[in-house]
Order: C-alpha cells, then structure tokens, then sequence
C-alpha cells in the first residue's frame, strides 16, 4: 500500500490525470462493446423503427442541455454591457474578461442553502420554478436554428410558441401565491395581469404576417423570407414588428417593463421568498427568455437563418478516402510542418524567447489558423453552418438591444402599462391586421 | 390553530401564525389617528415596507394599507436610525458638537455643520473672517450640487433605471474628492469652526476644481439627458403627489420641495446669511408642485449653484480664516437660532447656553422630516409604485430625520 | 433687528405677553403662557402686520425648572425670525394647545416633542411616540435623564476618570477583556 | 415632452450607447492604490520608533493639547507599572492601546488591565484640605500622602488630581520623577497571572456540555 501511495504521489498532475483516465476509459469501453454486442441488434431495429421519436429526444436532450450555457453567456453579456453603458468596466476578475463570473453565480445558487418559508405551500412552492423553466425550454422546440437544425416542425408553430409563453404565467402566479408573502403576491398578480394584457397585442401583431405568408409553421416562415434581405418580413410589417418588439419585451419581463420583480417596489416580486436553485430556475429562465424571444423576433422578421444576401453556394468537398497515402502522411507531416512553420519567426526574431516557448506557441498558432480554416470550409461548404452563424448573429444583435434597453429605460407603472397594452398596442395591430387585409385584397398576393 | 411540519427540519413543527407578518401593533391603539389606520377594512391588507427595503433611502419603515395596488393609507415610522444626537450634543464641549452634526444628512454634510457654527458664533457674537465666508459658500454651494446630482441619480434608481445614478456619482466623485483635499475627508467633512473654517483653500482644490468648473456644465446636461426628455420617465413623474402652495406652506415644508410649488422662499434671500447678499442668484421656481418639478427644479438649482461657485471664486478675498476665538467656550446665557438653506430646506439649529461650555439645549431640525411626513397627504389614491416616485422626489435622508 | 416688529408686537399684545420683547442679532423673541399659544399664534399667522406664514421650528426645551414650547416664525414682513417661548410650563404635567390647526406640519414636530419630554399637546390627533419604541417610559432629553455614562460629560471640571475608586468587582468580574489566559 | 413620441427614449439610447464605446472611469483598486488627499485625517497612530519600540510614552501632552477632546489613550507608563488612562471611559480605546502593547512585542502584565484597590478617601481628603486643595504644594501632598499610605495608590493621586483641578500627567510626572515617592507599594509582588481557574472553568464547561449532550 505505501508503495502504491509513494509512487501516486510523485506522479505530476498530468500523470495522475492519465494514470485514472486510462483504466476508466478502458472500462466503459468493454462496457459499451458488451452492450452494442448483445443489445445492438435490437437498439437499432427499434431506433429505425422510431426513427422521428429518437430524433426528437436527442434534440430535446439538446435543446435542455445547452439553456444553461446560453443563461450563462446572457448573464455575461448583461453585466459587461451594462458595466460599459455605464462607464464602469464590470466583471474582470474570474476568468478571462471575467467570462467565468456567471458560471460562479450558477456555482454559488447551486451550493446555497435551499429554504422553503414556513407559511408557504411546499408543493406549489418547489413546483412553480420547474413550470417556469420548462415553459421556457419547450418554447425553444420550435425555434429554427439552421435549415435542418431544428427540434420539431409543427405547422402550428407559431401558434405553439405563443402557447408556451403564456404557460410561464401559471409558474409565476403559483410562485407569487404559493411564497406566503405580500410581495410576492403582488408579482405573482401583476405578472398575470402583464402577460395576459400583452397576450393579445402579441398575437395580434403576427396575424398580419401570418395572412402574408400563409403558414403558422417557423421553418416555412423563415424559408419565405430567403434571398435578398428585402424579403424580410420587417419591411413588409414594419408596424407588425415594432408591436411585436414591445409586447414581447413585455412577456419576458424584461425593462421597462419588469414590474414583476420590480426591485425597487416589490423587491424581487414573485422571487422574493426564493433561494439557492429554485431561485436558479426563475434567474435562467428570464435569460433563456431573453435568447427565446429575440430568436423569435429574427425567425419572424429578420429572416432567421437566411442571409442578408444570396450566398454564392460554394460546395468543396472533400472525400478523404480518395486521398489513399496522402492522407496518412497529411496527417502525420501537415501538424508537424504547420508548428514549426509558425514557430519560426519567434525562434528568428525573439532571441529572448527559449526554443520551447516559440515551438509552443507556434502550435498554438497552428491550432488557431486550422481551426479557422475549418470554420470557413464549413462555413462556404455546409449551409447549417452558415444559417446557424447568420442566426445566432442576428438573435444576439437583439439580445444586445435587450440588455441595452435595460441599460438605459427606467420601468413603468402597472397602470401606464396596462392602459399602453390596451389604448395603443392593440389598436394598432388591429390596424396593422386590417391594413394587411385590405392591401392583400388589392394587389391579390 | 394549525401546525405542520418544517421542511427543512422535520423534527421542527411550526405553527402557521408564525410565518405571517401583522403590523397590527401588540397594544391598544394609542390614539385617534392610529385605531384609524389600523382598522383594515374589508379588501384591504397592510403591507409593511422597510426597515430594509432597496428605496427606502435609509432606514426607514413605512405600514401601507392597500386596496389592491392603490394605497388608501400610509404610516411612516421612524426611529430605526435615532441615535440621540441631541442628547450627546447637550454632553459635549462646543467644539465637540459639530463632529456629531456630520453624520445627520451625510450626503450634505456641510449643511449640517453651517447651522451650528452659525448658533455658536451668535451666542458668542464672534465675527467670522470674509474670506472664511466666501470658502463655506464656495464649499456648500459644490456639496449643494453633489446633494442635488445623487437625489436625480436615486430618484432614476427608484424608479427602475440602473444608470444615471452611476453618472452622478462620477461627478460626485469628482466634487468628494475636491472636498477632500481641503477638509481630509471625502463624506463627513467636519470642516467648518466656530469662528472660520479649518484650513485655507489650497493647490490641488483649485485645480481640481477649475478643471471639474470647464466641463460640469456640459457634463451634468448630457448626463441629465437621460432622463429629462425620456417619455417612461416624465409619466412616471408627472402629476404624481401634486401638492399646492397654501397646503405646502401648511405642511412646513422649505427648499426645492416648496419652491416647486411655485412660493420663492429661499432662506439664502429670504433671510440672507453669511455672503449671499454680495451674490447675484436666481431662484428657480415651479408651479406645477409634482414630482416631475421638483426633479427639474433641482436641475435649475445646479445651474444656480455653478454660477454661485464662479463668482465666490472671482470674488474670493484675502485674509485669514478663522477668527480669534478662545479654545475653551463659555458664553453667555442666551438662545440663538440659526438657518442654512440645506440642499433639501430649511436646516437650523436652535441653542441655549447656560454659561457652561456645553449647549444647555440643543434642538436640530430637519427639512426632510416635514417632508416624510406629507406622505399621509400625498399618497392616498396613489398607486404602490408612486411611493418610490414621491420619496424620490421628495429626497429624504434618514440620518438627519432620526437624529 | 427689526425695531419696527418690535413695536408691532408690543402695541398687538403689549399686556399678554410675559415680559419685554427681546431682540438680539436677527431674532426677536417674546414670552407667553402656555393658554395663549392659539391666540397669539392665529394672530400672527393670519394679520396682515404679522403673517407669520412659516412655522420654522418647534422645540421642547426643559428648563430643570419649567418646561417651555419654542416656536420659530417666519414672515414676510419682517427680516428677523420671531420666537415665541410658551413659558411656565408645569415639569410633572407639562400641557399645552396643540397647533396643528394652523399648521399641519407641526403635528410630527409636537410628536418628537412628546416623545422627548412628554409635553401633551392637546389637540394633536397622533400624539404618540415616534423615535423611541412604544413600550418606552421615560423622556430622554429631560434634565433628570442622565446618560448611563456619565464619563461623556465636559472635562472642565478636571480630570474624568476611567478606574473609579470604588469597591471591587465580583471576583471573575472585570471591565476590561482579558485576552491572554 | 416633445411632438415626436419615443424621441427622447432614442436620445437616452444614444447617449448609452456612446457611453459604451467611451474609455471607463473605474479605478481598479487593488492595483491602482486611490490617491490620498493632502490634508486626509485618518486614525492617529503613533506605535513604534525606527527600532521598534512603543513612541508613545503616554505623558498626554496631546490629549491635552487637543481642543475638542477627540483623543482618548490609554497605555502603560514608561516603567510599566501601571495603566493610566486620558478620557471617555471607553473599552474600545482600552482594547486598542492593549492590542498596541501585544504587538510591540513586550510583556503584558495583565494586572495592569484590572482595577485599582479601593483606598479611604478621607484620608486624602484631609491632607489635601491641610494644603487647601493649592497645586503649588504638590510635593508636600504627595509626600503627605506617602506617609499615609506607604506609598501613592492610584486612586490618591487621581483624587488629587481632581480635587485640585491638576492634570494627571502633571502629578503622575511629579510622583514618578522624585526618587523618594513610591507608586507601588514595598515588597508587595504582583502575583503572576495563573492559568488555573480558567481551566478549571473550561473542564467545567466541557463537562457540563458533554452531560448536557448525553442527556
């Protein structure tokens, strides 16, 4: 035993992380053989079978896994804007920039104790963070990312989306009643209140474009908007989209119109009573929110995965089996030459810099310019590459304008927005619906 | 009476009347105004605001009777902060007292100390130095701005809008920092004396402040920008705890409050002290008496007050600045009251010597307790959330109210 | 100071008041009985030679003998501020015309002054504590309250004393921590 | 308001979004040290000379000096016998000097930090009424007071001092400087601080909290 100890103990780190890995990674690979070997006849007969069941439940797996990275970059680029709005330089002391600050937040209310007030309900309690994030996520199913990369095509889409925005409501009001507290009634009721006023400026403000397009499905919405960016929808429903924009700013919750945890008044609204990873749950789901609707905002009227302009279509293909040789000795030589390559002009120029150094930062230089190199094959030859690229461009350009907005708007009152949803917002997407109307029947689309 | 298990400690029962918050005080109601309140008709709830509570300005806790959203009463009290000022004030040597005043209003703190040096300086009848004069104008004039920049900055903060507070703290930093290079401190200053002020102007203020001067100006409209056209903002403000001039006037109330009622009563004309007849002010006022006007007056006042500081500063003279004063004070029996006009009114000081060197009596008043008051005029019929519009506009600091 | 006040006030009250109108840099001050507080004050108030519009102050001040209610004016009429003193105020029972009729304001100003001498004003609908807590007996800022810690007081009577000479502690007992065991 | 509705959100946009491309004024503080004003009043410190040992000698000259009273110290004198003090009765100031004596490394009796023993006031009172309370007889009180103590309790002498209206650094000078006055009495030892009862105490405690554990 002390042999063992002595010898794991002048292992370095690297040692000691290889040293466990190998024996691990060896296991779960006579494990997976053992089961591909006696359940893989079957695994495949019934994925084949289920073909569009297995496809959804990895793209939902998908969709739930990558909510959390998304919040996280949110939350980043909330608090470095706002810092920079307002003069300051905000979070620089986790990681690079500070880029790790929102994964500690998700740390710190993952590891915080956990507390349910004595007077609350405790099941309507610890249910009412679980809606609201699930509302949030399956909203996500129906978002296009890319042609082709999407969770599922409904041709109710729309009609989906908009259903699952007002499911978070419920979250938020058994919140609110379920905390046992005045403050977090007060949330819970005005978000009620908020979510179905702007419900129906919301819904009101796509009708028009839904009489142009003729389809409540995402994916068709966005593929009629392919070509020159004037086919975009904005420049047909200008009125459409400004609705749209103002009543969906209302359904996340985000400024001016956060009245449901208006900090100042309420103090946290419907979270008052909230700690640890319940609270994590409302947190992110507000972000995811952010991502949701701006995602939607492009999908409807920017032209989702389309870009601006037609792409010239560039398609090189690469089959590496024709290579034969060639590619072994690609692979062997190309990493080696491309290192020293770049390692060269440190080694020549720096005659402070040790060899190893430059070598090493010549690899890491490789690595970059390869891996450029790929991004920009993928880009020219994949067209989910370039429509996911074009769409997370797009949708984060919005989220910017959200955290912008929050940056700059202080929020309003509860009857000031109440009467903008009803003696405004809704006037004007009826006109808008009916402006649409009557010019369909005109030019007889 | 019903009892369940804690979820977090399964061995623990609790009882549900535990967990609920009734402000409903433990005693009879002790007189007309309180079994008034206290009765919760049908529909109604209390709810409880403070101690701690992000828009408090302070410690403050306010009981509101809501009908819904809209308040049908509310009931400030105070207390949390009081820490006897007065009491220590009549335990200690004149001198003594003016530390003690720092703290009351501590985001114009010079305010607080100009009253007393001023009631000393009548009891003892000592003739303070020109120049002296003309360095607590030009000092209070620039803590006036601070004052003034930071209750916008809050007034947006309360009202949901993260970024002008930031704004105004960097010119407040600029101006604190000022401050500092001639008192030795950057909140509580502790710089006036009975008799003068402690220590001449010097080197780094007046750079400092001849660099600040060139851009305050530009800054503070460009900043201001954010919120003076911002149509959230104006409707937030607008026609929310209007008051009259008769009911203002009624209600005591002094500085910005009052004159955005539209009544020109500034205690630096009203009842000139110190230097401020050889100045050329203005006095800004308004008619509209809500909350939007007095944001905006105090934008007027800023205005005001840079010109103030340009001419102290062209007019500054020569000379010493602190007078003859013995180090041990023991004056005469006798009763002063001295008033400054304070970034938020009327601040005054009201002394009695009985010969000793202490103050036999000394009473502080403050502007902003009159104004917390007027809450159970101004809300009722308002909505929840125009309670943080009312106390941001009307700008109360809790230090001074509890003394 | 304003002569013509002076004379004002003495030719409108001359025998009401309690003594000579006194004047000393800008403040002019007069003495009344508690019984008159509502007179004289509606009369300054609503007059035209007065109009003391702005109750600038309202202080509790104990004497260790009476106890008085100061009121500070201010006019338009006049550059001094005007000091009513509602003297003679008995210290066991101390009681007197509440304000508030003339001046709304006034009624959390007789509050503080309630609460830190325990001054009735009659009249006031609210008249209870506001800084101290409401179980609270005594009145702090009365001559007979003396502060648990009497060291804070002037050193001009000599030297003040940290170690009193008096008898010893409890054993186990001692005013400062002894940090090292 | 203006004619154009939003136009004064879009203003506020803009300047925020100027504001985001402007260089940033925060003073990274850890790196960057703030500067200090010129005139800046912090906490009086007044520990050690350049070869570490304690400056202050407590004489109170500036406690003194100081016209409102703001400065309370407290300290051993320069023999170490005794613990004088100057001002409030504050057991944070007297914490503090202690924490200040620790830290300079000397040894810390800890007799100093207790009172000092009572002693008949009368008798002092009568001497000082032979010299008619005079601060120009100081010797002869004191040695009086000798004679009638065996030596200069702490409390006579700060009875004399306030009955005289002398300060305390004056008659503790005049007492420490003459050879022939003793502020401590002869032959008494301080007895050595012991560790006993405090551990007798904590078993107490331990054992107490173990019975309470068990039952």
């Amino acid at each position: 035993m002390t042999v063992m100890s002595r010898a794991w103990g002048r292992l370095t780190l690297p040692g000691k992380v290889i040293f466990t890995a190998i024996p691990l990674l060896l296991a779960v690979g006579v494990a997976l053989a053992l089961v591909v070997g006696i359940l893989g006849g079957p695994i495949v007969e019934l994925a084949s079978q289920y073909g569009a069941v297995l496809r959804f439940l990895v793209a939902a797996t998908i969709i739930l896994v990558i909510t959390i990275p998304t919040a996280f970059l949110i939350i980043f680029m909330e608090m470095k804007i706002i810092a920079f709005m307002n003069l300051r330089v905000g979070p620089d002391r986790v990681g690079p920039w500070g880029t790790l600050l929102s994964v500690v937040h998700g740390l710190k209310v993952l590891v915080k104790e956990d507390f349910t007030p004595s007077g609350a309900d405790p099941l309507i309690f610890t249910l009412a963070p679980v809606v609201v994030y699930g509302s949030s996520v399956m909203t996500l199913v129906v978002l296009p990312f890319a042609p082709g990369l999407f969770a599922q095509d409904f041709n109710i889409g729309l009609l989906y989306f908009f259903a699952m925005g007002g499911l978070a409501v419920v979250g938020l009001l058994m919140a609110g009643w379920s905390s046992f507290n005045k403050y977090s009634l007060l949330g819970g009721l005005r978000s009620a209140a908020q979510m179905v006023s702007y419900e129906i400026p919301l819904t009101l403000s796509v009708a028009g474009l839904l009489l142009l397009a003729g389809t409540m499905s995402v994916n068709q919405l966005v593929a009629n908007q392919s070509g020159w960016f004037t086919n975009w929808y904005v420049f047909q429903q200008p009125l459409g989209f400004v609705i749209f924009f103002i009543a969906v700013t209302a359904e996340a919750n985000r400024t001016p119109f956060d009245l449901t945890e208006a900090d100042s008044e309420i103090v946290a609204g419907f979270a008052t009573e909230y700690s640890g990873m319940r609270f994590g749950f409302f947190f992110f789901a507000e972000y995811v929110n952010v991502f949701i609707v701006s995602a939607m905002t492009v999908a409807l009227f920017f032209g989702g995965w389309n870009a601006p302009f037609p792409f010239p279509a560039l398609a090189i293909l690469l089959d590496p089996g024709s290579l034969g040789i060639w590619l072994l000795l690609g692979i062997a030589i190309v990493p080696l030459v491309g290192t020293l390559l770049l390692s060269l002009p440190f080694l020549l120029t720096r005659s402070s810099m040790p060899a190893w150094q430059a070598i090493v930062l010549g690899f890491v230089l490789f690595n970059v310019v390869v891996i450029g190199l790929l991004g920009v094959w993928a880009f020219v030859s994949f067209d989910w590459v370039a429509g996911l690229l074009w769409f997370l461009a797009k949708t984060y350009v919005f989220v910017f304008t959200f955290v912008w907005m929050r940056a700059t708007l202080p929020r309003v009152r509860i009857d000031q927005l109440m009467g903008f949803a009803w003696k405004w917002l809704m006037p004007a997407a009826l006109l808008n619906l009916f402006v649409t109307a009557g010019a369909i029947l005109v030019v007889g689309r | 009476m019903t009892t369940h298990a804690s979820m977090d400690d399964p061995r623990v029962t609790l009882d549900e009347q535990l967990g609920s918050f009734e402000p409903i005080p433990p005693y009879p109601p002790r007189t007309e105004r309180e079994q008034e309140f206290y009765t919760v008709a049908d529909g109604e709830m209390l709810v409880n605001i403070g101690p701690h509570h992000p828009s408090t300005h302070g410690v403050l806790r306010v009981v509101m009777k809501l009908d819904g959203e809209r308040v049908v009463d509310i009931d400030p009290v105070l207390g949390y902060l009081h820490r006897g000022v007065e009491k220590l004030c009549e335990n200690a040597d004149f001198h003594h007292t003016i530390s003690y005043m720092d703290p009351l209003e501590y985001v114009s703190s010079l305010f607080c100390e100009w009253p007393a040096v001023m009631a000393y300086e009548k009891l003892l009848d000592i003739k303070v130095p020109r120049r002296a004069e003309y360095i607590r104008v030009l000092t209070g004039e620039l803590n006036r701005i601070s004052s003034h920049l930071l209750a916008m900055g809050f007034h947006a903060l309360d009202l949901g809008g993260i970024t002008p507070i930031l704004y105004s703290f960097i010119e407040r930093d600029e101006m604190v920092e000022m401050l500092a290079s001639i008192t030795g401190q950057r909140m509580l200053f502790n710089y006036f004396r009975i008799g003068g002020v402690n220590g001449d102007l010097n080197h780094e203020f007046m750079s400092r402040l001849g660099d600040w001067m060139s851009r305050a100006t530009a800054q503070v409209e460009a900043n201001q920008g954010l919120l003076n056209e911002n149509e959230v903002f104006v409707r937030r403000n607008r026609g929310v705890g209007t008051i009259d001039a008769q009911t203002a006037l009624k209600m005591c109330w002094t500085g910005p409050n009052l004159r955005a009622t539209g009544v020109p009563f500034d205690i630096r004309r009203a009842h000139p002290y110190s230097v401020y007849p050889e100045l050329d002010f203005d006095i800004p006022t308004r008619s509209e008496g809500d909350s939007l006007a007095r944001y905006l007056l105090r934008i007027d006042e800023i205005k005001q007050s840079l010109r103030i500081i340009d001419q102290c500063l062209h007019q500054m003279p020569d000379g010493p600045v602190m007078a003859r004063v013995p180090r041990l004070m023991r004056p005469r029996p006798g009763r002063a009251f001295a008033t400054v006009e304070a970034p938020r009114g009327q601040y005054s000081i009201y002394a009695v010597s009985d010969g000793t060197d202490q103050p036999f009596r000394f009473r502080i008043h403050d502007p902003s307790f009159l104004h917390l008051q007027s809450f159970t005029l101004l809300m009722p019929g308002q909505l929840l959330a125009d309670w943080m519009t009312i106390n941001a506009s009307l700008d109360p600091i809790m230090g001074g109210i509890d003394k | 100071m304003d002569a013509a006040l002076k004379r004002r006030l003495e030719a409108r009250f001359g025998e009401g008041l309690q003594g000579p109108v006194r004047q000393r840099h800008d403040e002019t001050e007069i003495r009344i009985a508690p019984a008159q507080v509502p007179d004289v004050l509606r009369t300054l108030h609503d007059e035209a030679d007065f109009h003391f519009q702005l109750l600038a102050d309202l202080a509790g001040v104990d004497t260790g003998t009476a106890m008085q209610v100061v009121y500070h004016l201010w006019s338009t009429t006049s550059s001094d501020w005007l000091r009513v003193i509602a003297d003679g105020l008995p210290r066991e029972d101390p009681r007197v015309p509440s304000i508030t009729f003339l001046w709304r304001g006034a009624e959390w100003m007789e509050r503080e002054a309630y609460d830190m001498f325990g001054i009735i004003f009659e009249g006031n609908r609210d008249l209870r504590r506001i800084y101290m807590p409401p179980d609270y007996t005594s009145f702090p800022l009365r001559k007979d309250f003396y502060l648990p810690d009497d060291a804070a007081r002037s050193p001009g009577g000599g030297v003040r004393h940290m170690e009193q000479p008096e008898a010893p502690l409890a054993p186990g007992k001692t005013l400062v921590r002894r940090t090292r065991a | 308001m203006n004619l154009i509705p939003g136009i004064g959100i879009v203003r506020g946009m803009s300047l925020t979004l100027r504001r985001f491309f402007q260089p940033k004024v925060t003073i990274r503080y850890p790196e960057v040290p703030s500067d200090v004003a010129v005139k800046f009043r912090g906490r009086l410190q007044l520990l050690y000379d350049e070869n570490g040992s304690l400056k202050c000698e407590t004489c109170f000259q500036c406690a003194q000096a100081c016209p409102i009273e703001c400065i309370d110290m407290g300290g051993m004198d320069t023999k170490g016998r005794f613990h004088v003090h100057w001002g409030a009765a504050e057991t944070y100031g007297e914490r503090r000097e202690e924490s200040a004596l620790r830290r300079s490394g000397r040894p810390v009796p800890d007799p100093a930090y207790e009172r000092f023993a009572p002693i008949d006031i009368a008798a002092v009172d009568s001497i000082l009424e032979d010299f008619d309370h005079d601060p120009a007889q100081l010797l002869g009180i004191l040695e009086a007071t000798q004679a009638a103590f065996d030596y200069l309790p702490v409390g006579a002498l700060k009875r004399i001092s306030e009955r005289t209206g002398t300060g305390y650094a004056q008659i503790y000078g005049t007492a420490s400087f003459y050879g022939h006055l003793r502020l401590g009495a002869l032959g008494a030892p301080a007895a050595a601080p012991s560790a006993a009862p405090y551990l007798a105490a904590l078993a107490a405690a331990t054992g107490a909290a173990g019975r309470q554990a068990d039952a």
